[in-house]
């Protein structure tokens, strides 16, 4: 049983789906149920591994699986390689968790083709785990491609107004990032084929990471991956995508591109982009910290002027993941456990954020601000749910971005990216705003709009829905630990690895820019 | 020993959940709801007021209690910890006892809102942040509460939610306040980085920080930096120049919250902060320097605006920004012990002028009100002699009056004394400075006379059909008021100086935790000065001179000749003009930074998101889609076209086979 | 005499043509037999031609692993040729179980049609087995001059005439061509077996410089590029693509595509290795150009029958990178993507059939609004299909494009594949097109005339395992290609 | 002397004026007949050829050439009939219906 954990995990709800598929299209509450109850049996599966004590001391992978999957001779050998380490544990169990949440929220938002939109969340659900899971990078790949055809499906089918634009452009900018991405992959294999790595290893990432790639080819390398992934996460400048597909998106889909498959970009650069290519990750960094630095005060100022609240929520996105990418890169244990800290903090709340918009857009079927405002007398507990959900997002301490947002500015400023981390320092400030002024207008004030006289605070299903997010936002809040003394060893074992590499590689320079010296001098 | 010190804050969270969870649906009475809050502030001040009296006779005086870990990354090690020392100890008495009394106040003053349960339950919030920031035992623990009541402040700023102008203030009052919450970190991230690079204590921890701190070397440039960065945060938290400006409209608030938040506790935060990490800052004279004159120049600068406001909660705002500016003063010219002692008399009387205001609003509110008025409720022209209606409230505030402006024998005196004295004398004082602050005494008695004189005394201006519905207050509110009254009588009384023949009890019981940074950074009164008593009385008497003259002022002006303030405004309009405008700070403000904010942000989305980096993906599907049309028509359906095309294939092919 | 006569017969070996055998006698079997079947009824035809197939199997499948030489060498019956006549076998066995209903929709119940088919089929995979010119050329002139005529097949359609005169009129013009091709090489080396050719070649380099040996392995490439769809020789294909009748389409886009694929393949590395390193530059320009040119014109189409014939340009591109690549996985990967692209390119046809209405004037972007709800399994089925055009994971498409990607990543062709993807990226665009169609817009059309008759289904079915099979666990398959190849 | 490279020669301008006649006439079966005239310069290439290294293969392959050229006039011509039948005319510019 344990053993097969991770594939029982990931394969399950591909199962629900098969079983969602011949149910009855009509019998909507049957489909949805059935749906929620797979997807909460796929929590139930993966929880064993949050309560096991083996993350807090080994960095290696657990629950390994390995299985040979196409083995064309000497050609390639692609293997079903899977295993879980402290890096993907938390995203994994983000994933499961947030998929009930985003099931249930769909009760009375998906009144159409509800069949195929279960399906394809189940199927979302598997191409997500199985990412995070994959050892192998060509699995991964297969992984990382077939998430996108469900999200292409619930944009656009179940989207608003302008919908076909939105999946057109999410599914083409993600498309292409990952299409370049497909190259280098192939090419670091015969790479490493080249170097003696026996071929039977496969796709195998762990192997790809003990290669000592030149720094030139690193650096294109490095870019196809990083490339791709930045799409996906996304940062500045490739980050228009998210906000069309966000606004569009229904709740669900927003609620599931927000919490998971944004992480897929910041989870890649973690997992693939630095380790396997450290030299020139070390190369990029002062290029990817302003990015990052840029994505933080642009995607804040951005969000500052939105008129959808919706579309602020996604421009919010791109300053936070900026944080996320900046600890990233800061590659010391603060800003990296900061980094994924957060991942799984923006997770929780903008996933409860998108949710909040979603109840409201179901009430009213608008999401303009101006639409609202004072709603707070007529939705009590769902304003204090808003508060709360809002302050966690401006990083306010007690909550859980708070001790991410504050991790990783400190780990970059640990790093040699303090001033980034001076600049990026300001993106707390610029939360406070936008987030506050939103809520400010969406929330208090006096009620005008006589359409909003008739709201009707949060059911029970919706209470519900909101409450395990509210749980974890205090949670990481006040004990984070629980879930960094489980990534961190891993982490540490990532760092000096990473750190070892571009040592190694700084000395071979500075010992051949000294003996270009000696040879100038002689 | 102080093995429940994890209560004192915890109990008002208590309250505060059982109020904000219960209260609308299941509690519904009012006075359960103001008992559970008001208890739960009041059982955190006799825990309090346990452990002062047990600190008092413990020879140990800093005690740590760890609850849990909260933060444990590498070397960054963060506990759920508190800190009960002097300092917090006397922190923590102020918060509680004055916190409790406004509570008390409250439960008349708020009777009827439909937001009662969510108001206490706010308040008690508060109180349980503010206690966190005063006995957190490292800096990350203190900035959950920094930053948690900086979110107090603004849920009971923006209590009133239909108020636009209220929620107006609450997000600026949060925002500033986040302005300096970036100083703040940046100063965490600073010492902590260079205390654990350079000298390898990774701490936040106050007692390590105290401890270790000398290792960042005097005058270095990274502490200086880090207590710069810190006092920006601090600029913000205590409405100092130049993030002073969220405070006088922070009075959008309740009128109990104007006097927990806005006068006694949260906007002294920055001052306790400074004087908890008084070891760093006496280490850069820079940063205490930058603190002097940025007090110094507060002090004068708001008491200024306050000559001309109308609504007397925005005098008593400015009146509280000027008084913190004294506070800065102190913590600059290294009195740091003056400090905290005029943080502790401030709370009294201006939580005493507040609650007094807040008094003469409700039954001015309640008047209008029945009288079916628009009039302003707050407006000081619309009151007048007022003494004879509400007695209690007319001799609590002249109480307190007296006090701030600086009367000897009451509590004001003996604290402000005391920074005057440092700021003339200390070896990090100047005379400058001293002049400014006793200019302001001036000031600040003139306007708090004006003030007095304008509410309780002359005609009384309130419209006819409201007066006579003006009654004072019930006791609910009036006790506090009492007590604060009292409290704001005698206060000073722990703090005689030794020229006075006191014995300047709060200074030996303060020694242990600003007199090692005193002694190690030689801060104190000057050699020279050590024994010239003479200039010392002088002095006070020269304090003590021109707050008179600004009573007298005050009195010439407002009581003999009403007319008066009249002529000086028509005799200079424009200086008017830009005194009662605030000398148009805010307006500056919006100018050069909330306006250029807002269209780079509308830019950035309008012009660069949607015109550049969409334009480029768009424009590129577009061209493909144009080369597409194009391309399309070589395909005329034609044999020949298709036949040439071959047939030039096979030309291009062969050619370039051929003769490559 | 008589010996000489011994040792014609002793190489004659008739196993190795022992599936084209089978598959003409049937086929002529079927043409008597239509003779003496009342009109219309095209049913047994069918069937008989299914049985065909079926028996044809047998025979490739017993050459795996055991290859078979006859002629003097001038047909190899080996596992080359077996992997591409299995690709013909699943590509006419498709064709013909979506034609019988189609055909009576579009009121040509004609029972020639499928004798038609096993001929091109007999002919294609005597290219694939081809070891000779002339055995070459026989049966590419035998497949082609079979298509022209089912391209031309419904007679009283004047698009279904002009896609059969284009054809012909550009396939004889591009015969020319490789003839005189072929004669220049054999003028040079003495010899049409290519075996021999090669040697020759190798063994006296000064040739290799003669503009006789040059212009004439470019001429020879052109006969096929023609059949292949390369641009510049692609423009007939949208023509006639879109005027053939769609399963005819489709076949022609599988089958005959992959047997010009094989026979050329053959010719360039049997004859040819030595210029490897030329013809592999003038092939890297050309699939570019192919690439480029399918993918950009497919955006603005809105025929969809016509999207998908630029889109098997296109697709011809990819699998010349396979060439370019000119190592064992590039050349492994052709055999592969051309089996995955028979799958994914019948399947999305075979709807194509079931939707086109009478007259096929229910093609266009438009007339497919709102199929994937009134028709959900067609529309989950098409999907599927385009996915795998696409080269999304886990499909065949995308196991396909991997294994010729990798080719040409192995061969340093990093560039190519950069290029192959980003095309991919184009493409990505106008398959999306089609479900946007189909998805997000709501259709007047409804459908309710639409007959799904069980051979269609089977069709469609066998196109969808081919996809999965050979998207997630292509293991096997990618096996036998890479045992496939020389 | 007629030397092998006359032959070739002439089989080359045969070539290019079959290409050319491919090229300029309108007339479908102009442009067969000139497709033909292609056909016939490869045969007459093929047997100079074989004469010229004195080997049979050129020659059977010249035979297999015209017995498929055969049968495309056969299918060739079927095709211009039914495309006559339909739009009265064989002329090359008028097979334009499918384009773009």
């Amino acid at each position: 049983m344990s053993n097969n954990l991770l594939s029982l995990m990931t394969f399950f709800p591909l199962v629900g789906m098969l079983v969602v598929l011949f149910l009855p299209r009509e019998s909507d509450r049957l489909i949805k149920s059935v749906t929620l109850v797979v997807t909460i049996i796929t929590f139930f599966i993966s929880l064993p591994l949050a309560f096991d004590d083996v993350f807090r001391t080994s960095a290696a992978m657990q629950y390994t699986e390995f299985a040979s999957w196409i083995s064309i001779g000497e050609y390639f050998q692609m293997n079903y390689n899977v295993g879980v380490d402290g890096i993907s544990l938390w995203l994994v169990l983000l994933t499961t968790f947030i998929m009930p949440i985003a099931i249930l929220s769909t009760w009375n938002a998906i009144d159409k083709h509800s069949k195929a939109f279960m399906a394809l969340a189940l199927l979302l659900e598997t191409g997500m785990l199985g990412a995070f899971i994959s050892l192998d990078l060509f699995l991964f790949y297969i992984f990382w491609e077939l998430m996108l055809i469900p999200m292409y499906f619930m944009i656009g089918i179940w989207g608003g107004k302008n919908r076909i634009y939105a999946s057109v452009k999410f599914f083409l900018f993600t498309a292409l990032g990952s299409l370049l991405m497909l190259v280098a992959i192939i090419y670091v294999y015969y790479y490493s084929v080249q170097a003696g790595v026996p071929f039977e290893n496969g796709f195998s990432i762990a192997h790809f990471a003990s290669l000592d790639i030149p720094a030139n080819l690193q650096t294109w390398l490095f870019l196809a991956f990083a490339l791709s992934f930045a799409i996906k996460v996304p940062m500045f400048p490739v980050h228009t995508w998210l906000p069309d597909a966000h606004t569009e998106a229904p709740t669900a889909g927003s609620v599931i591109l927000a919490a998971i498959l944004l992480k897929m970009g910041t989870y890649g650069y973690v997992r693939f982009a630095i380790p396997l290519f450290p030299e020139a990750a070390h190369t990029f960094t002062p290029f990817i910290a302003t990015l990052c630095v840029i994505g933080i005060i642009y995607g804040a100022v951005v969000a500052m002027m939105q008129d959808d609240v919706k579309r602020l929520v996604a421009y919010s996105s791109v300053s936070h993941l900026g944080f996320v990418m900046l600890g990233v890169f800061a590659m010391n244990l603060q800003g990296l456990s900061g980094g994924m800290l957060q991942m799984i903090n923006h997770g929780i709340s903008t996933g409860a954020l998108f949710l909040i918009v979603g109840f409201l857009y179901e009430r009213r079927h608008t999401r303009l601000i101006a639409e609202f405002g004072g709603i707070a007398k007529k939705m009590p507990v769902f304003a204090t749910i808003f508060l709360i959900m809002t302050l966690s997002s401006v990083g306010l301490p007690g909550t859980n971005g708070f001790v991410g947002e504050f991790l990783i500015l400190l780990g970059a400023f640990e790093s040699e990216l303090r001033w980034y981390a001076v600049f990026a320092t300001t993106g707390v400030i610029l939360a406070a705003v936008y987030m506050l002024w939103m809520f400010q207008r969406v929330m208090v004030g006096k009620l005008k709009n006589p359409a909003n006289e008739n709201l009707k605070d949060l059911s029970a299903r919706e209470v519900v829905v909101m409450l395990p997010l509210i749980l974890f936002v205090f949670w990481i809040g006040i004990y984070p630990n629980t879930f960094l003394e489980k990534m961190n060893p891993s982490l540490e074992n990532l760092i000096d690895q990473v750190k070892s590499k571009q040592q190694v590689a700084m000395m071979i320079e500075d010992v051949e820019q000294s003996a270009v010296k000696v040879a100038v001098i002689e | 020993m102080y093995d429940y010190l994890w209560l004192i804050p915890i109990m008002p969270l208590i309250g505060c959940i059982i109020n904000g969870l219960l209260g609308k649906k299941f509690i519904k009475n009012e006075k359960v709801i103001g008992v559970i809050a008001t208890g739960a502030v009041f059982m955190s001040f006799l825990l309090s007021v346990k452990y002062f009296f047990q600190l008092l006779g413990d020879p140990v005086k800093t005690h740590e209690q760890v609850v849990m870990s909260w933060i444990s990354v590498g070397n960054l090690q963060i506990d759920w910890g508190f800190l009960f020392d002097p300092l917090s100890a006397l922190m923590l008495l102020v918060v509680t006892g004055v916190g409790s009394l406004i509570h008390l106040y409250s439960i008349g003053y708020m009777h009827g809102d439909p937001g009662y349960y969510r108001f206490f339950s706010y308040m008690n919030l508060f109180v349980f942040a503010m206690l966190m920031l005063v006995t957190g035992n490292n800096a990350l623990v203190m900035f959950i509460g920094w930053e948690g009541v900086g979110l107090c402040s603004y849920l009971l700023i923006g209590f009133y939610i239909d108020k636009k102008s209220a929620g107006d203030a609450a997000k600026k009052a949060f925002v500033v306040n986040r302005i300096g919450d970036f100083g703040f970190l940046l100063g965490l991230f600073l010492v902590f980085w260079t205390l654990g690079s350079e000298h390898g204590v990774w701490t936040l921890n106050f007692v390590e920080l105290a401890e270790h701190g000398h290792l960042l070397g005097f005058g270095g440039t990274a502490v200086t930096i880090a207590t710069l960065c810190f006092f920006l945060g601090a600029t913000g938290k205590s409405a100092q120049i130049p993030l002073y400006t969220w405070l006088p409209d922070a009075m959008e608030g309740p009128t109990p919250v104007s006097a927990l938040i806005h006068a006694a506790t949260m906007v002294t935060a920055g001052v306790y902060m400074i004087g908890r990490m008084n070891v760093l800052f006496a280490m850069s004279p820079t940063t205490m320097m930058t603190v002097a004159i940025i007090g110094a120049l507060t002090a004068i600068f708001a008491a200024s605006i306050g000559f001309a406001q109308n609504d007397i909660k925005r005098v008593l705002a400015y009146s509280t920004v000027s008084q913190l500016g004294y506070m800065f003063i102190a913590m600059g010219v290294g009195a740091f012990t003056a400090g905290i002692f005029h943080l502790m008399t401030h709370a009294f009387f201006k939580a005493c002028l507040f609650l007094c205001s807040g008094s003469v609003i409700h039954a001015m509110h309640h008047a209008l009100h029945h009288a079916h008025l628009d009039d302003d409720a707050q407006d000081m022209r619309n009151m007048g002699g007022l003494r004879k209606k509400m007695p209690i409230t007319f001799i609590t505030f002249a109480i307190s009056c007296v006090a701030i402006a600086g009367v000897p024998g009451l509590s004001a005196f003996f604290s402000k004394d005391e920074i005057l004295w440092w700021a003339f004398g200390s070896t990090r004082g100047s005379w400058y400075v001293w002049a400014i602050g006793a200019i302001a005494a001036g000031m600040t008695a003139f306007y708090m006379f004006r003030c007095l004189y304008m509410t309780f005394f002359g005609k009384q201006k309130t419209n006819a059909k409201a007066k006579d519905h003006i009654h004072e207050s019930p006791l609910s509110m009036t006790i506090p008021l009492m007590v604060l009254g009292f409290l704001a009588l005698v206060g000073g009384y722990i703090g005689i100086p030794a020229v006075l023949g006191g014995a300047n009890h709060i200074h030996h019981f303060l020694e242990p935790v600003f007199g090692h940074a005193q002694e190690a950074y030689h801060i104190g009164i000057k050699e020279t000065l050590h024994h010239s008593h003479a200039l010392e009385y002088g002095l006070m008497a020269v304090s003590i001179g021109v707050g008179f003259f600004g009573i007298l002022v005050a009195t010439f002006m407002y009581m003999m000749n009403p007319d008066l303030p009249g002529k000086f405004t028509k005799a200079f309009p424009k200086f008017h003009r830009a005194v009662f405008n605030k000398w148009y700070v805010d307006e500056i403000y919006d100018a050069l930074v909330v306006n250029p904010t807002k269209s780079f942000g509308t830019f950035c989305w309008k012009g660069f998101d949607v015109k550049v980096i969409d334009g480029i993906v768009n424009g590129l599907a577009k061209l493909i889609g144009l080369i597409s049309a194009g391309l399309r028509h070589t395909q005329t359906g034609l044999f020949h076209n298709y036949a040439l095309a071959m047939v030039f294939g096979m030309v291009v092919m062969v050619a370039i086979f051929v003769l490559r | 005499m008589e010996n000489l006569v011994q040792i014609a017969l002793e190489n004659v070996n008739m196993w190795a043509i022992m599936p084209s055998i089978i598959l003409v006698c049937f086929g002529m079997g079927l043409l008597l037999i239509n003779a003496f079947l009342p009109r219309g009824a095209t049913r047994p035809a069918m069937w008989i031609s299914l049985i065909g197939l079926a028996a044809t199997a047998f025979a490739v499948f017993s050459a795996w692993g055991n290859p078979q030489y006859g002629f003097s060498d001038a047909v190899a019956l080996d596992n080359f040729a077996t992997f591409f006549n299995v690709t013909f076998l699943i590509a006419a066995a498709m064709t013909i179980l979506m034609s019988d209903d189609y055909l009576r929709r579009e009121g040509y119940p004609i029972g020639e049609y499928y004798p038609l088919i096993l001929f091109t089929t007999a002919g294609a995979m005597w290219m694939a087995s081809g070891t000779d010119m002339m055995t070459i050329f026989l049966g590419l002139e035998v497949m082609s001059i079979c298509l022209y005529v089912l391209a031309g097949f419904f007679r009283g359609q004047v698009r279904s005439n002009e896609a059969g005169l284009k054809y012909f009129l550009l396939g004889a013009f591009s015969t020319g061509f490789l003839l005189y091709g072929m004669a220049l090489i054999y003028g040079v080396t003495g010899s049409t077996r290519l075996s021999e050719i090669g040697v020759y070649l190798n063994a006296h380099s000064s040739l290799l410089n003669n503009p006789m040996t040059l212009a004439g392995i470019m001429l020879l490439s052109i006969g096929f590029l023609f059949k292949i769809g390369a641009a510049p020789f692609h423009m007939w294909t949208p023509d006639v693509y879109e005027g053939a009748p769609t399963p005819i389409t489709a076949f022609m886009s599988a089958g005959p595509k992959a047997a010009a694929f094989a026979a050329f393949l053959r010719i360039m590395e049997y004859c040819f290795f030595s210029l490897k390193p030329e013809w592999t530059a003038v092939l890297w320009g050309l699939a570019v150009l192919t690439m480029v040119i399918g993918n950009v014109i497919a955006i603005s189409q809105t025929n969809i029958k016509r999207m998908l014939a630029y889109s098997s340009i296109a697709h011809a591109g990819y699998a010349l990178v396979g060439m370019v690549a000119a190592n064992e996985i590039g050349y492994s990967g052709v055999l592969f993507y051309m089996l995955a692209y028979t799958f994914m390119n019948i399947g999305a046809f075979a709807i194509l059939v079931l939707a086109g209405k009478k007259g096929e004037d229910n093609l266009t972007l438009e007339g497919f609004a709102g199929f994937g709800y009134k028709r959900p399994l067609l529309g989950v089925a098409f999907t599927i299909c385009l996915f795998s055009l696409m080269g999304i994971p886990p499909t065949a498409g995308f196991a396909g494009k991997f294994y010729i990607f990798a080719g040409a990543v192995k061969a340093g062709y990093i560039w190519l594949a950069i290029i192959g993807v980003l095309n991919s990226a184009v493409s990505l665009y106008y398959y999306l097109r089609i479900m946007v169609y189909m998805y997000f817009r709501d259709g007047e059309e409804d459908y309710a005339w639409m007959k799904v008759s069980a051979s269609v289904v089977v069709s469609i079915v066998v196109a969808l395992i081919g996809i999965f099979y050979l998207g997630i666990v292509p293991g096997a398959v990618m096996d036998m290609a890479r045992l496939a190849i020389f | 002397m007629i030397s092998v490279y006359h032959y070739m020669t002439v089989a080359a301008i045969l070539f290019t004026i079959g290409t050319y006649g491919v090229l300029t006439r309108r007339n479908a079966i102009v442009i067969f007949m000139s497709i033909e005239l292609m056909l016939n310069s490869v045969n007459l290439t093929f047997i100079a050829m074989s004469r010229h290294l004195n080997n049979m293969d050129g020659q059977i392959f010249v035979f297999f050439v015209m017995t498929v050229a055969a049968a495309e006039a056969a299918v060739g011509l079927g095709l211009m009939i039914a495309f006559y039948r339909n739009r009265e005319s064989i002329d090359v510019e008028d097979i334009n219906l499918l384009k773009w």
